[in-house]
């Protein structure tokens, strides 16, 4: 099961801050977990893809297509806030 | 030192300690951050501050060291709550000890501005019956650019 | 608070003295500055610090006057040390509140770029079989000068 | 009697911070009284003309030709040294 964290605002669109999701055949990446997501929640995936929103592949930045497996920690990060 | 946690922190002792340690030095800069008592909308302000476990220790850590190599810097010391935080709460505290006083200023005002915009925070400010998640104003974005332009 | 003594002061204690005061204000800046272990020679280092009573005070309280009409401040705390100092005792702290963080980091800033060319104060150096009168490196002129032409 | 005070190195060299003075007649201004220190101690009074050292008369900031009278106090501060 891959694990997915939404920080921030898309935490409260996808009503939790983490997930345990077991990547379809086709979802290889990052571009393919949102188009997983956007089958059951389109209005999180339009926001996952926001411009804004920066995907994180086991604490690395990652982009549209970095490659996922079943043992990754994805995270989808919309601009900060800190201070 | 870095920390990030939930627990409320007393600025007055952060510094008594931070100048124990940076013992020597000739200059100390330090910075706090509040919760305002209003929110923009007028209402009584609460905030809610998330936080990425890890990366966000590691966001905060590549920002010390972007300073350091800026300037001949001492100690530094970064804490941040989290959780959820009520009005007149230090939210934040930067402490800088440099051997000249240009050093810790300048420092301390870099490190504050990213902290701002490169830290991975998330914050809601909590009012009666609304909450909104907060994302930097243009003029954060303006002050963390103006060390860009600069060196 | 404007206080010039011979008292040793504690940055921390002042602090959440000036936090108490400032209760409210978004941004709390503050600096010390401190005697260095060892002066320029080489050798250890006490310092002897002179006043013209009164008339520092007042100098100070110009030097905070203007501050307050360059930058929307809360409050503003000033204390420095007269008499004889010896090393890592703090000299000078300037405490700064403001609602926003660029105000409380200029006008601290400025304060103390200020209090190092401006204000009656005269500084010897005192060394094992040496003393010195110091006055302001040609850095501290050039820092004062950055706020005349900036604003 | 009118009251004279030196600070920093200016104190060093008058041997003493403060110093009470009966004003000759001809030393009516802050130029006058140099002249009737440097009758005694030229060091002293070379020192009080540099160019960096201001008077202040009764708190105010002076010039030389700035009017004293014997119920004055009249300081001499050379370059300040705060912080």
């Amino acid at each position: 099961m891959a694990r997915i964290l939404f920080f921030g605002k898309l935490g409260d669109l996808a009503g939790g801050r983490a997930r345990e999701m077991a990547l379809p055949a086709d979802a290889c990446n990052v571009a393919g977990l949102i188009a997983a997501i956007r089958e059951s929640d389109v209005v999180l995936a339009d926001a996952l893809e926001e411009i804004s929103v920066r995907a994180v592949v086991n604490e690395e930045m990652a982009r549209a297509d970095t490659a996922i497996t079943d043992q990754d920690e994805i995270a989808f990060l919309p601009p900060v806030s800190g201070g | 030192m870095i920390r990030v946690s939930e627990e409320p922190f007393d600025p007055g002792a952060e510094l008594t300690a931070f100048e124990r340690a940076a013992d020597g030095a000739g200059a100390v800069a330090s910075f706090t951050g509040k919760v305002r008592a209003r929110a923009a909308s007028g209402a009584v302000n609460t905030l809610y501050l998330e936080h990425y476990p890890g990366l966000t220790e590691k966001s905060i850590a590549a920002i010390e060291a972007e300073a350091r190599e800026r300037w001949a810097l001492e100690h530094v010391n970064i804490i941040h709550r989290i959780g959820r935080l009520n009005p007149g709460d230090p939210i934040v505290m930067v402490c800088v000890s440099s051997a000249h006083r240009r050093d810790a200023f300048e420092a301390a005002d870099f490190l504050m501005d990213y902290l701002k915009t490169e830290a991975l925070f998330w914050k809601k400010e909590i009012t009666s019956g609304d909450e909104a998640w907060i994302e930097p104003r243009d003029q954060d974005y303006q002050d963390a650019a103006r060390w860009r332009k600069e060196k």
